[in-house]
C-alpha cells in the first residue's frame, strides 16, 4: 500500500517553507515531487524598478543566510560593466565578510542538521558558536544580518578592529576543531544516521548541475573561488575539500573541512591586509550601456547574477541563479529508495535556501 | 576543444567577445539542441539560462555554460516566444526552463511546463503583469 | 489487601496525590537539567503544571463525536493506567500485593503504549498513522526482551507477586533482568535515541500531532505518568534493600526514581535519534540477548552456583 | 572529544544565555534607527534616491523642507549615512523599539530654507562643510555665488550670457536646439 506524505509546507525540520511531498511503499520512499513557490516574492522583477543603490540593498535581500555574498556579485557584476578597480583594502575587507559568512552559513547549516537527526546538544553547541560569529559581524557592519558593507567600486565601512576579528575566528576554530569535527564524525548515533544515505554519484552531480559542498562531496572539485577568483582570492592560499563517497556524511565532512578553511583564509587575510581607500572614489558611478556576468562562491555553491544596463541609473534586467536553485532538484535522485525518516536530513544535507531558490 | 572550434561546430558567423571575464557570442538563429549536445559532451556544466524582453515581442535568450572555470554565454531570439527544450539533453534545464515560462511565457518546445514559482490558477508572464506596479518607474510607489 | 489500603494506594500515595506532582516533578528535572546540560537556563519548576493549567483552559477542536469520544476517553485510559500501576508497586516493606499482580502491572505498564497507538489511528491524521505505525513496532521490539526480563525473575523468585520478587536475594538473575528492563526505559518513555514514534522533524509528534487542549494536557499527564511508573518499576525491582519504615523507603525510593530521571536524561542528551530498523536492531541484539541469559539463569540456577 | 564530556562542560560553565530583561550591550557603530541634524541637512534628497524600501522620504515645500522617517519601514542598512555628503544623518546606537502599527514611530523634521542673500526668496540651505569640499580652490568672487537660489543663480548665467552676446557671437537659433 502507498500513500503520500506532505512534508512541509510548514514543517518543524524545514526553516523554511517548502513542500516535499513524499509518496512511500511501506516506510520506503517511492516517488517525491518538490515544490517551493511559498516564497515567491520577484525580486529580479522588483529590481528593474530601482535604481542601482535600492537595487543592491534589495539582492542583499533575497536570502537572510548568505545575504552578503549576493551584494558583493551583483557590485562584481556592476564593476566589471562599469570597467572600475576596486582597491586592494575593500577587496580583503569584502573576502573577510564573505568568508565570515560562510563560517555562519556552515554553523547554522551543522546545527540544523544536527536537529534534524534530533541531536539538540549538538544545535545548541552550533548555535553558540554561531552566536560568537554573529556578535563579531554585527561589531564590524552594525547588522546581525544584511549587513550593507558593498556599495559599487568598495565597502561602506572599514574594518576598525582585527584583532577582534582575529580573536573571534581563533576561537571558533578551536571551537570547530576541538568539538565539531570529533562530534560529528565519531559519534555513533550520527554515523549511524548520516553514512550511506542520501547517495548522488559523480555522474548525477554533473548532469543535474550540482554546485557548491553537495557536488564537492560527491568528487567534483569546482570552487569558483579558485577557478575564476574575485575579490582577494587570488592572493590567498587556500584547499578546497573534497570527498568522494556522496552521502550525507561526505557532505557533512566537506562542510566541515571548509569551515577549517574559511578561517585559515580570513586569519591570512587579515596578516596580508594593505591600508589604503576602502572605496573607489565617487559615490555615484556611471553605468555604462551593455551587459556583464559575474559569478561567486556562497556558502551553498556558486552564485550567478547576470545584469544587463540601458544607461540609465535603473537596470535593465537583473538574473539570479542561486546554488539552491540547481542543488535542489537533486534531492529528489537522492531521497528515491531512502527511508522516511531520512527524507528530511537528505533535504537538509543539501543546506537548502527556499527564499533563495524562489526568490 | 577550444573556443573557435565550438563556434565552427555550431556554423556561427559571429565572433566571441569578452566582457567582463567572460566570452559572449551573439547567434540569432543558433540551434539551441546541438549547441547543448556539444556542450555536455565536452563536459560543460550549464550555469543558467537567462531570458530578457527585446522590443520586438521576442526574448533574448542567453544560455550560460561553464567550461573549466571558464564562462561561455550563447545569445540567441526566440521565434515566436519559443525554443526548443534542452531538457532532454541537460537535465538542469528543467527548473530554469519552467522559471523562464513564469517570468515571460517563454515556451520551450517538447516538454510540458508546470509552474515552479507561480502557483498553478497564475496566468504565466509576470514580467509583463503591469498591474503589480502602479508607482513610476525606477522610485519607489 | 483490605479496601482502604487500596483507596490509599490509589489516591495518596504512590497514587494519584503523590504520583501528579512527581510526575509534574520529573518533567521538569529532565527538562531543566537537559537545558543545563546544552547550556541554557531552563524553566522554572512549576512549568509542567502551568503547561497542564494551560493546556486544560484551551478550547477544544470540534470534532465528528465519535472521534472526540475516542480522543478523550483514550488518553483518560491512559493515566488511569499508570495511576493503577503505580498502586501496584512494592514500594514500602509492609505492602501485600495478591497472587499474579506482576501480571496485571506488565499489562497496565504497556496500556499507554496502546492507547497512543489506537490514538495516532483514531486521529486520522497522516502523521499520526505513521507515528503509531513506528510505535506498535517499536512496542513488539521492546516487550520481547521486557517481558522474557519479568518471566526470568518470576521463574528465580518462583512467584508471580511484585512482593516476593522484591524480596527475594540479590543475584546475577535479577542484576541482568533488571537492566533489561532499565535497556527497555528510554524506548518505553520515547526519548532518544529511541524518539522514533515521535519523532519532532520526520512526522511531528507522531500519534499525539491532531492533539490539543485538554486531550493533549491528558497524554503530557500520563507521559509523567509513564515516568514515575517506569523509574519506580526498575527502583522496586532493582533494590534489594528495605529501611522497614514507611517513610524511609519513601525517601530512597523517590530519591533512586529521580536518580534514574538524571541518567535517562543524560543518555537522551547524548544522542542523535536511531532509525527505527537500528532501534529493532539494538534491542533484538542486546535486550534479548541479557534477557535471555537471565532466563537461562533463571531456569538453571545450578549454572549461577557453579559459576561462583 | 566525546559528546559526555561538552555536557559537563556546559554543566560547569553555566548557561550561557540571558533571561529575558537582561541584554548584551550594543556594539559600537551599531545600525539602529536613522537620526537626523536639520541644522546640517541640505535638502539634496541623496538619502530618498538610495533608500530601497521607501523609508526615508523628503519633501521640498515653499519655504522649508520635509524629511520624513519610518523606523517601520526602514531596512537598516545604512546606505542614507553613507552618501550623506554632509554627514547630516547617523544611526541610533540602539534598535527601535517594537511597535504595533508601522506608523507609529514615524518622525518628520523641518528643515528650514535660509533666504537667498540676492533676491531674498528661502533657498535650500548650503552648508560651509559642502561649500568648503566642492568649491575648493575656487576663487572669492564666484564662491559668494555658491549662496544664492537656483532662480538667481540662471539669472546670473543669461546675464553672463548676454554679455557674451555683445562682445559679437551671433545668438543661438532656436532651431538649433
Amino acid at each position: 500500500m502507498s500513500f503520500t506524505i506532505p512534508i512541509g509546507p510548514y514543517h518543524p525540520a524545514l526553516e523554511e517553507p517548502c513542500k516535499v511531498q513524499v509518496i512511500c511503499e511501506g516506510e520506503i520512499v517511492q516517488d517525491v515531487s518538490l515544490s517551493v513557490k511559498y516564497n515567491f516574492r520577484g525580486v529580479e522583477w522588483l529590481a528593474e524598478r530601482r535604481n542601482y543603490h535600492q537595487a543592491i540593498a534589495l539582492v542583499e535581500r533575497v536570502c537572510g543566510i548568505c545575504s552578503n555574498v549576493h551584494a558583493l556579485t551583483f557590485c562584481n557584476a556592476l564593476e566589471g560593466l562599469a570597467g572600475l578597480t576596486v582597491p586592494e583594502r575593500a577587496q580583503y575587507i569584502r573576502t573577510i565578510m564573505v568568508e565570515l559568512e560562510r563560517l555562519t552559513s556552515h554553523a547554522l547549516w551543522a546545527g540544523i542538521a544536527a536537529e534534524v537527526m534530533g541531536f539538540q546538544t549538538l544545535f545548541m553547541t552550533c548555535f553558540a558558536m554561531r552566536e560568537q560569529l554573529m556578535d563579531l559581524l554585527e561589531t564590524i557592519s552594525g547588522n546581525r544580518i544584511h549587513y550593507g558593507m558593498n556599495c559599487i567600486g568598495g565597502v561602506t565601512r572599514d574594518l576598525a578592529n582585527p584583532e577582534a576579528v582575529r580573536i573571534t575566528v581563533r576561537r571558533v576554530r578551536q571551537t570547530v576543531t576541538d568539538q565539531l569535527i570529533p562530534l560529528f564524525t565519531e559519534d555513533k548515533t550520527i554515523h549511524a544516521r548520516c553514512s550511506g544515505i542520501g547517495q548522488m554519484t559523480k555522474e548525477q552531480a554533473v548532469a543535474w548541475g550540482a554546485v557548491g559542498p553537495t557536488a564537492r562531496a560527491s568528487g567534483l572539485t569546482e570552487d569558483i573561488r579558485q577557478t575564476s577568483p574575485y575579490a582577494a582570492y587570488n592572493q590567498l592560499e587556500f584547499k578546497v575539500p573534497v570527498e568522494t563517497s556522496g552521502d550525507v556524511f561526505a557532505r557533512v565532512v566537506v562542510r566541515l573541512l571548509e569551515m577549517v578553511e574559511s578561517c585559515h583564509i580570513v586569519e591570512q587575510a587579515l596578516d596580508q591586509i594593505p591600508p589604503g581607500p576602502i572605496h573607489h572614489g565617487p559615490i555615484f558611478v556611471e553605468i555604462p550601456r551593455g551587459e556583464a556576468v559575474a559569478r561567486a562562491e556562497a556558502p551553498r555553491g556558486e552564485l550567478f547574477y547576470y545584469v544587463s544596463s540601458d544607461g540609465t541609473d535603473i537596470p535593465c534586467r537583473v538574473k539570479i541563479r542561486t546554488p539552491s536553485f540547481v542543488n535542489l532538484p537533486t534531492v529528489r535522485l537522492m531521497m528515491l529508495q531512502a527511508n522516511l525518516a531520512d527524507v528530511p536530513l537528505i533535504n537538509a544535507s543539501i543546506d537548502p535556501c527556499y527564499s533563495c531558490t524562489s526568490r | 576543444m577550444d573556443l573557435e572550434e565550438i563556434r565552427e561546430h555550431l556554423g556561427s558567423m559571429e565572433v566571441w567577445v569578452n566582457k567582463a571575464k567572460a566570452w559572449w557570442l551573439e547567434t540569432p538563429n543558433l540551434d539551441v539542441e546541438k549547441m547543448a549536445r556539444l556542450m555536455v559532451d565536452i563536459g560543460s556544466r550549464l550555469v543558467t539560462v537567462t531570458a530578457s524582453r527585446v522590443p520586438e515581442g521576442e526574448f533574448r535568450i542567453i544560455y550560460h555554460w561553464d567550461l573549466q572555470g571558464q564562462l561561455l554565454n550563447f545569445v540567441t531570439l526566440t521565434h515566436q516566444a519559443t525554443l526548443p527544450s534542452i531538457m532532454s539533453i541537460s537535465p538542469v534545464a528543467d527548473w530554469i526552463e519552467r522559471e523562464i515560462h513564469d517570468y515571460f511565457a517563454v515556451d520551450f518546445a517538447g516538454r510540458k511546463l508546470p509552474t515552479l514559482v507561480l502557483s498553478e490558477k497564475d496566468p504565466p508572464g509576470i514580467f509583463s503583469w503591469n498591474f503589480l506596479w502602479k508607482g513610476k518607474e525606477g522610485g519607489h510607489a | 489487601m483490605s479496601w482502604e489500603k487500596v483507596f490509599f494506594a490509589l489516591l495518596i500515595f504512590p497514587g494519584l496525590l503523590y504520583a501528579v506532582p512527581t510526575a509534574w516533578l520529573m518533567l521538569w528535572l529532565e527538562r531543566k537539567f537537559r537545558a543545563r546540560m546544552q547550556g541554557r537556563i531552563g524553566p522554572p519548576f512549576y512549568q509542567p503544571f502551568f503547561d497542564f493549567v494551560k493546556l486544560m483552559a484551551k478550547r477544544r477542536v470540534l470534532r465528528p463525536s465519535f472521534d472526540s469520544i475516542f480522543m478523550m476517553g483514550l488518553p483518560l485510559v491512559s493515566v488511569s493506567a499508570g495511576l493503577l500501576a503505580l498502586a501496584l508497586l512494592p514500594i514500602s516493606s509492609d505492602s501485600r500485593g495478591f497472587a499474579g499482580d506482576l501480571v496485571l502491572l506488565v499489562a497496565f505498564l504497556e496500556v499507554p503504549s496502546l492507547c497512543s497507538v489506537l490514538a495516532g489511528f483514531a486521529s486520522r491524521s497522516i502523521f499520526g498513522q505513521v507515528g503509531a505505525t513506528r510505535e506498535a513496532i517499536l512496542s513488539i521490539t521492546y516487550n520481547l526482551p521486557f517481558l522474557t526480563a519479568i518471566v526470568a525473575l518470576a521463574y528465580s523468585a518462583q512467584s508471580l507477586r511484585l512482593v516476593d520478587i522484591a524480596a527475594s536475594p540479590a543475584g546475577g538473575v535479577r542484576a541482568l533482568a533488571v537492566l533489561t528492563i532499565c535497556l527497555c526505559l528510554p524506548v518505553k518513555l520515547r526519548i532518544n535515541p529511541f524518539s522514533v514514534s515521535n519523532a519532532e522533524q520526520e512526522i511531528y509528534s507522531g500519534p499525539a500531532t491532531e492533539f490539543s487542549g485538554p486531550q493533549l494536557a491528558m497524554w503530557e499527564l500520563a507521559h509523567g505518568l509513564e515516568w514515575v511508573a517506569l523509574t519506580g518499576l526498575v527502583v522496586c525491582l532493582g533494590l534489594t534493600f528495605r529501611t522497614g519504615t514507611w517513610i524511609g523507603d519513601f525517601a530512597i525510593y523517590t530519591s533512586l526514581s529521580l536518580v534514574l530521571v538524571i541518567l535517562l536524561t543524560i543518555l537522551a542528551t547524548g544522542t542523535a535519534r536511531l532509525k527505527i530498523q537500528q532501534a529493532a536492531r539494538f534491542y533484538w541484539r542486546w535486550g534479548m540477548g541479557l534477557s535471555l541469559v537471565a532466563l537461562i539463569l533463571g531456569v538453571f540456577p545450578d549454572i549461577e552456583r557453579f559459576i561462583r | 572529544m566525546n559528546i559526555f564530556s561538552v555536557l559537563l562542560k556546559n554543566l560547569r560553565m553555566g548557561p550561557a544565555t540571558l533571561r529575558f530583561p537582561e541584554e548584551v550591550p550594543y556594539p559600537k557603530g551599531f545600525h539602529g534607527p536613522v537620526k537626523i541634524h536639520t541644522e546640517k541637512c541640505i535638502c539634496c534628497g541623496m538619502c530618498a534616491y538610495v533608500c530601497v524600501s521607501g523609508a526615508v522620504r523628503v519633501a521640498e515645500h515653499k519655504d522649508n523642507c520635509e524629511w520624513v522617517y519610518s523606523p517601520g519601514l526602514c531596512t537598516f542598512c545604512g546606505k542614507c549615512v553613507s552618501v550623506c555628503p554632509v554627514e547630516a544623518l547617523h544611526m541610533a546606537a540602539k534598535s527601535a523599539p517594537s511597535y504595533f502599527n508601522t506608523k507609529a514611530l514615524d518622525e518628520v523634521h523641518l528643515v528650514p530654507y535660509s533666504p537667498c542673500p540676492e533676491c531674498g526668496r528661502p533657498t535650500p540651505p548650503v552648508r560651509e562643510v559642502l561649500r568648503a569640499k566642492a568649491f575648493k580652490g575656487v576663487a572669492p568672487n564666484v564662491l559668494v555665488k555658491s549662496l544664492i537660489c537656483q532662480r538667481c543663480r540662471q539669472k546670473d548665467s543669461q546675464r553672463a550670457l548676454v554679455s557674451i552676446q555683445v562682445k559679437g557671437e551671433p545668438p543661438p537659433s532656436r532651431s538649433d536646439k
